[in-house]
């Protein structure tokens, strides 16, 4: 009973390179601040989709459901809201504290979970996320459920003026084509391949002389750590840190952001994030009616698009995307 | 042998797995109490046959004829009501069920299969690890499970798909002496075989497939006079 | 001068408190804005609304994109302390008016307060004064509290516990139990255990109606010991219906049967409601301070826009409106108005649908709230 | 004269609850040998190659690879010294092709690599011996085909292709001409004979024309003990080894 | 905080034991649905809310009674689960079960949404039956006649569902056909039909705890959003696939988190991850999970 790997979209499709969507990707998002599009809105997007494609590294790659990512969002979102506003550390310091913080997290619970297989290290992760919540519910520096509230952003690097919406933006948008540049190059490094290898059969590449638990630990962490960073950010545009991060609910969040957007896609978490939060952000003007159009779109998705939007166009294109 | 009834007739049986077409119009016939053996390379599309007949494979055309029953249009479970079981070559042990329960499952679709103990005297091996998990026999454990649970269920036509692969010599003779049994009690066995030597000692007549079709057949006894075309589709 | 203002209802539309709040709260800002009278005034009065899902970050994100994008002048509402802290913010840098009702937190007019903040309808501080108070004085001196582990939960019971000492009642213990704890009995069998007179309900919606059903159950409100509820809504005595809540006190600052001017309110705010239902003092409270909010626009006479302004002028105007009486907005944001400390009814006691409370006592204006001089807050001149 | 054993077993037993699977097994294989272990189904082999790649840990018993003891070693690590297995029912990479999975395997002479931030460009550098590789099991054509999509004795061929590509001092093959045509079984014997020049090879096969045609020892399991021992003469001529393994018809 | 009386020990004990019935029952119509059918069935929460509705509406619209509605309530909400296993899940067959967990979960959204639009988040009152009002003083406690019988009649079920499905052939084949449904299938078994009956019997197990409940708690739209992660938390402690795993899990973890509401009650919600998290680092595979 353990999960099946999840296949890549159009495994045959042949090799063509992504760069120029990539490009066109960022170009994109770059300019849609300008064409009028709520600058804090793509700032939101950009960091779920950081965090959903981080854990798209997870489960698209290495074939591990983590059902408790966001303590990974979480917690980097306490420490750098602690750092930036307790300790008055610069924001780029702030974010990579938290960064480091999950990532150092990402070793700790990688060690107790990467030894179980299927649903139940999905569960593993999952019970250990619990008790991070518990942790950041009772602890003092979090305030509860009042959260951090009211983090100061001041300048980035010490030059940028960050309290400038488009400032902001554009710094937001940096890490996070940082981050997704790095995840895709993992993809596509010769560390992707093994971990592809030991999603699609583990015993056979430990029969290799592959220590998969340390190649899974290692994407493990680097999993936590970008989640890490992706929560560090998000911190800094909403300028609070808040239980949400760490509910289980988040956790789910991103299993579907991923979904809809196509498992183990190289786009899809991306397109999956902005399309679950500009979900949560238009629809919540229908007021009552939000969680049933959500629903109705998620089963749409499952009934329709199986392999998620991107996942999709994929077959339809024929190529990776 | 000339008068016996037809009991399988498979005529222009098309199938896809997906997008791909594998059997381009297969055609053969296996009469009530024979021995057939299809034989061929390795993906020339003797397993896909076997599962088209069994009505396995989603997408199929073409007529299969059981006992004068078209059957092309039917799932696979009321195809098994009509007496028809299979060996699959993956031998198909359930790991959430122990051997006993594996041994147990397949439902009786009609009387007269053999009762547990002598399926436990053709395979003593089984008896002795009654309760262990399915998967955790060996290879050849599972073979010898995975037939002998289709021939408690009563099916008249036993489809076996490689089932000496990775059986010792000495299990080999006796899966051998089982089907000339079974032959015996009127059962109608169907092999897809690579071990042309167990074949030649079990099989009436043998149908050669290339590429998805059928492409040849003679009977055991003309087996001298072929040798030479065996050799060149087989590499015998 | 520019007469177009745009006001945002931001609220739990769907989740534990959309009964508190909701549709509710759209509907009461509408008969607001259409009472005003605005219109006729050459006024043009947007609402917009939205669901906060009981989260502090879609609350801010929310709040923050009325204010870039709709351009939106003033937020009401906003249930949840926690979603209501983070919009405070959020009002205070894009200087908005923020009239809240809804949350609980007297953080709101102390370490928290803003200039550009109004807190309506009720806060901890009146729910632990008015109900531990008059409890106390009538007998419950003794008293064990159910409440929830979160900021307000345990905010509620420390005012709480104040003023029972400060009346010479004592505190036997307490229990904390997570929020949305759907089984209380383990928790009630240890309030029985403590043979406390009181068992004080610091909670809130889902969980104070389960404690109040399953306290019925095992028989505790027939054994002499008593359900002090200290944050309850009429919606939530509306679902429990008057079997189990009978006798229960609590305190609110509205009731819809509580005067001609409520009555009047509520008969035309229910005709309204898709299920009928009575206004809660949540939805009472953003009728009001929009209310007070349109009287302050139109007295203002420069800048509509301005959050701080406005404020400033709506603490320089008495209150007078027909559900809250007169009152006054003190200098930390604060509205004060009198809070009632009602009891349930027996069910052969209420004559007509709705027909829930009586009237025990009425908490004056002035000791309801926190005393000036004893509030945190920095814009208090002391 | 010393003889050079690669491979030493001491005493070597696994239990499953209540059952012993390999029961005392003294096992030796010599350097360059090509050794085949045969025996009834369930006499224990696979068990046997389980406990020496370290699959599974044994209850008793020791065991020496190249005079080391690897009794209490990662299976990663067992695979690191140069002893690498292949699988009873077949192991592929099933999503990846032909090319890739034997590039896997080739990726590890790059050592414990972690460059998660290099391009796999780099490893274009191993195509060419990839492709040779599966030019001798005959895999040219399946390149690029993914592993699913191949017929079962080519996924065999192709796992032997990948086992090659770690240049292994020694190999294990776990039936590997199960469900192979004829033709191919010709071409994977040439094969284990010609890459077994230079490395030792242990084999488990029921195929008696391959254990005849290509061992130089054998050694016969039954119930988990060892029944016989010695070239396939002798140990076909056992009269025991005929009744527990190849049957009447052998005589 | 640790003077102990044996007394309020033994009563927690009980009411631990009378959480663990609902538990048990919920956890093994889920533990049917997902060791059976490899189904994440996210909608069970939401339909034992439909289930505690259902009894509502029976009672006060139609007047049929609790013992009635105990019957018809999961026949009712069986049925709808029949009808969604074959418009939707059918579909689902084969693929990763993702892609259940997404589409129940997306059901239990339109649920949820639905309920709360027409009947509010804070709920309708449900009324203990006649003939089990009233309790008994044991003494050390005392227990409502509800609560008795809540013990005693979900136990039943659950030891019931266990005999059906594991002293029968049929858990043989749902297993079976979890692994290999085309197999299952060629020897003879209309596997759909049986997985859409299965599913239909979860859910209705579902709907029974939901009945079961609705006189004690309030019957609210969201009552078994919060229960859903718990309760498969029971399901993966007592080991996937396990009938007997989920209900001895089901009432253990009622008594442990009856112990921890009383030492330590801030973590009663969080003590089952705790124990999750122990039991999968020292049984991978669940209590009573297969290897
Ligand atoms: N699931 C599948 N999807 C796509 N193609 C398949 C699938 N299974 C088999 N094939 C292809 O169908 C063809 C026939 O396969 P089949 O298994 O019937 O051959 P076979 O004669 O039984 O071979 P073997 O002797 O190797 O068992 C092969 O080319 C194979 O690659
Ligand atoms: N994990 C396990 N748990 C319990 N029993 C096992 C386990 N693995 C193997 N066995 C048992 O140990 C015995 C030896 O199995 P093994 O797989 O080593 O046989 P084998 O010699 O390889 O046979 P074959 O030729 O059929 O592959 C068998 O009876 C098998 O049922
Ligand atoms: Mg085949
Ligand atoms: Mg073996």
């Amino acid at each position: 009973m353990t999960t099946t790997p999840i296949k890549p979209v159009s495994p045959a499709a042949p090799e063509r390179s992504e760069t120029p969507i990539i490009m066109g990707m960022i170009a994109v998002l770059a300019v849609l601040p300008l064409l009028g599009v709520y600058p804090y809105f793509v700032m939101q997007a950009l960091c779920f989709a950081l965090f959903a494609c981080a854990f798209n590294l997870l489960i698209g790659y290495v074939g591990l459901l983590s059902f408790g990512h966001a303590m990974f969002l979480g917690t980097a979102g306490y420490a750098s809201a602690h750092a930036a506003k307790v300790w008055g550390l610069a924001p780029e310091l702030s974010i990579l504290f938290g960064t480091l913080a999950s990532g150092a997290l990402g070793v700790l619970v990688g060690l107790i979970a990467i030894r179980r297989q299927g649903i139940y290290f999905s569960m593993t992760t999952l019970a250990l996320a619990q008790m991070i919540y518990f942790f950041y519910l009772q602890a003092k520096f979090t305030h509860g459920e009042d959260g951090i509230q009211g983090v100061p952003r001041g300048l980035f690097l010490g030059v940028l003026d960050i309290s400038k919406p488009l400032v902001l933006f554009y710094v937001v948008l940096a890490i996070f084509v940082a981050g997704f540049l790095l995840i895709y190059r993992t993809i596509n490094s010769p560390f992707g391949e093994i971990l592809k290898a030991i999603r699609e059969n583990e015993p056979r590449a430990i029969s290799l002389g592959y220590r998969t638990a340390r190649y899974k630990l290692a994407a493990f962490a680097l999993s936590a750590a970008l989640a890490g960073l992706a929560g560090a950010t998000k911190v800094i545009v909403s300028q609070n840190a808040s239980l949400t991060d760490v509910r289980w609910e988040m956790s789910g969040e991103v299993v579907l952001m991923t979904l809809v957007g196509g498992l183990g896609t190289i786009f899809g978490p991306v397109v999956g994030a902005f399309i679950i939060i500009a979900m949560q952000q238009y629809l919540a003007e229908f007021g009552q009616w939000v969680l049933v159009i959500q629903g109705v779109i998620f089963v749409a998705c499952v009934l329709a698009f199986r392999r998620g939007i991107v996942g999709e166009a994929a077959k339809v294109l024929r190529r990776n995307l | 042998m000339d008068e016996a009834r037809v009991l399988l007739e498979v005529k222009d049986l098309q199938a896809w797995y997906g997008e791909s077409h594998i059997l381009h119009g297969v055609d053969f016939r296996v009469r009530e109490g024979e021995v057939v053996t299809l034989l061929g390379r390795n993906g020339a599309g003797k397993t896909t046959t076997l599962k088209s007949v069994m009505g396995m494979i989603g997408k199929r055309t073409g007529s299969v004829q059981f006992d004068g029953q078209q059957t092309i249009g039917m799932t696979s479970d009321r195809i098994a009501h009509l007496g028809l079981a299979i060996c699959p070559e993956e031998r198909g042990i359930f790991a959430s069920l122990n051997v006993m329960e594996n041994l147990m499952l397949p439902p009786q679709v009609r009387p007269g299969g053999l009762p547990v103990e002598q399926i436990f005297e053709l395979f003593p091996n089984l008896k002795e690890r009654i309760s262990s998990q399915g998967t955790k026999l060996s290879g050849g454990e599972q073979q010898m499970l995975a037939i002998g649970r289709i021939l408690r269920t009563g099916a008249r036509l036993l489809m076996l798909d490689e089932p000496t692969e990775g059986l010792a010599p000495v299990i080999i003779q006796q899966i051998g002496r089982t089907i000339a049994r079974l032959k015996q009690e009127g059962f109608t066995i169907l092999l897809v075989e690579q071990n042309f030597r167990f074949a030649s000692t079990v099989a009436d007549r043998f149908y050669v497939m290339e590429h998805g079709r059928v492409i040849d057949a003679f009977a055991n006894a003309d087996l001298d006079a072929n040798m030479g075309k065996l050799h060149e589709y087989l590499g015998v | 001068q520019d007469k177009n203002v745009k006001i945002g209802v931001l609220d739990d539309m769907s989740g534990l408190y959309a009964d508190v709040g909701g549709q509710g709260s759209i509907l009461a800002a509408q008969m607001a804005i259409e009472d005003s009278g605005m219109a006729a005034k050459g006024w043009k009065i947007d609402l917009i609304s939205a669901d906060h899902q009981n989260k502090p970050d879609v609350g801010v994100n929310l709040a923050r994109q009325w204010a870039d994008q709709e351009k939106v002048d003033g937020i009401f509402g906003v249930l949840t302390s926690s979603v209501a802290l983070a919009v405070n913010g959020v009002a205070k840098e894009k200087n908005l008016v923020y009239m809240n009702s809804g949350a609980a937190t007297s953080d709101l007019t102390n370490s928290a307060c803003s200039p550009n903040t109004v807190h309506w309808t009720y806060d901890t501080y009146l729910l632990a004064n008015g109900t531990g108070k008059a409890v106390v004085k009538s007998g419950g001196d003794s008293w064990f509290f159910l409440t929830a582990d979160y900021a307000f939960g345990h905010a509620l019971e420390r005012d709480t516990t104040d003023v029972i000492k400060a009346n010479n009642g004592k505190v036997l213990g307490s229990v904390r139990h997570p929020l949305n704890s759907a089984d209380f009995s383990s928790f009630l069998l240890q309030a029985q255990a403590s043979k406390a007179k009181i068992i004080g309900l610091a909670n809130a919606g889902g969980d104070t109606t389960n404690a109040i059903k399953q306290a019925s159950e095992f028989g505790i409100t027939g054994s002499g010991q008593q359900l002090a509820a200290l944050l309850l809504f009429y919606s939530d005595v509306h679902s429990l219906g008057l079997k189990m809540t009978q006798g229960l006190q609590f305190t609110e600052t509205f009731y819809w049967d509580l005067n001609d001017g409520t009555r009047a309110f509520s008969k035309r705010f229910s005709d309204r409601m898709k299920n009928k239902n009575q206004p809660t003092m949540v939805q009472a409270g953003i009728y009001a301070s929009i209310i007070h909010y349109m009287k302050a626009l139109e007295a203002n006479g420069s800048n509509p826009h301005d959050g701080v302004k406005m404020v400033e002028k709506m603490k320089s105007m008495p209150t007078d409106d027909a559900l809250f009486g007169k009152g006054e907005i003190q200098p930390n944001g604060r509205k004060i108005h009198p809070g009632y400390l009602f009891e349930v009814k027996k069910p052969q006691e209420s004559k007509y649908p709705g027909d829930y409370y009586k009237l025990i006592a009425t908490i004056p204006a002035n000791e309801a709230f926190t005393p000036l001089d004893k509030s945190a807050c920095a814009l208090v001149k002391k | 004269m010393v003889e050079d054993f690669i491979l030493e077993t001491k005493g070597l037993t696994k239990e499953f609850a209540g059952f012993t699977a390999v029961r005392d097994v003294d096992l030796r294989v010599r350097r360059g040998s090509i050794h085949a272990l045969i025996g009834p189904n369930g006499a224990g082999k696979t068990t046997c190659f389980n406990l020496l790649t370290k699959f599974l840990p044994p209850t008793r018993g020791a065991i020496a690879y190249n005079g080391r003891d690897i009794t209490s070693m990662a299976p990663a690590d067992v695979a690191r010294l140069g002893l690498i297995r292949s699988f009873q029912i077949s192991a592929v990479f099933p999503h990846l092709t032909g090319m890739e999975n034997v590039r896997v395997a080739l990726q590890r002479h790059r050592g414990d690599n972690f460059d998660f931030w290099r391009s796999k460009k780099v490893l274009d550098d191993l195509n060419g011996r990839a492709m040779a590789l599966l030019e001798d099991v005959g895999l040219t054509e399946f390149a690029d085909v993914t592993a699913v999509e191949m017929p079962y004795g080519r996924k065999r061929a192709l796992e032997i292709a990948t086992t090659l590509a770690l240049d292994p001092e020694m190999m294990l093959l776990d039936e590997p001409m199960a469900g192979m045509g004829h033709e191919d079984i010709e071409k994977v014997v040439e094969l284990i004979r010609r890459v077994s020049a230079n490395r030792t090879v242990l084999m488990v096969e029921h195929n008696l024309n391959v254990v005849a045609n290509l061992s130089d020892t054998i050694t016969v399991l039954t119930r988990g003990q060892i029944l016989a021992e010695g070239d396939y003469a002798t140990v076909s001529a056992n009269p025991e080894v005929q009744q527990a393994y190849l049957g009447a018809s052998h005589g | 905080m640790f003077n102990i009386s044996t007394q309020a020990l033994f009563a927690q004990l009980l009411v631990g034991l009378i959480n663990g019935s609902f538990y048990a029952l919920l956890s093994l119509g889920l533990a049917v649905i997902f060791g059976m059918l490899n189904i994440i069935n996210f909608a069970h929460g939401a339909l034992y809310m439909m289930g505690a509705f259902c009894a509502y509406f029976l009672l006060n619209v139609l007047g049929i009674n609790y013992w009635m509605a105990l019957i018809l309530a999961p026949l009712l909400i069986g049925f709808l689960g029949v009808v969604l296993e074959r418009t939707m899940l059918q579909r689902l067959a084969g693929l990763d079960h993702l892609y259940g967990l997404l589409l129940t979960f997306g059901l239990a959204l339109i649920i949820q949404g639905l309920f709360q639009n027409y009947f509010g988040s804070s709920g309708l009152p449900y009324a203990i039956p006649q003939q089990l009002t009233g309790g008994q003083n044991l003494g050390f406690m005392f227990l409502p006649n509800y609560r008795a019988w809540v013990v005693i009649f979900s136990l039943t079920i659950c030891l019931a569902t266990w005999f059906a499905i594991e002293k029968t052939k049929l858990g043989a084949y749902l297993r079976a056909a979890t692994e290999n449904p085309t197999l299952v299938r060629a020897f003879g078994v209309n596997v759909p039909r049986m997985i859409t009956l299965t599913y239909g019997f979860g859910v209705g197990l579902a709907a029974l705890a939901g009945v079961l409940s609705a006189p004690i708690n309030q019957v609210r739209p969201l009552m078994g959003a919060d229960l859903i992660i718990v309760v498969f938390a029971v399901v993966v402690i007592g080991g996937m696939g396990s009938i007997m795993g989920s209900i001895v899990t089901g009432f253990a973890l009622g008594i442990l988190e009856g112990l921890t509401k009383y030492f330590y009650p801030e973590a009663s919600n969080t003590v089952v991850f705790v124990i999750m998290a122990i039991v999968l680092m020292v049984k991978p595979n669940g209590l009573f999970g297969r290897a």
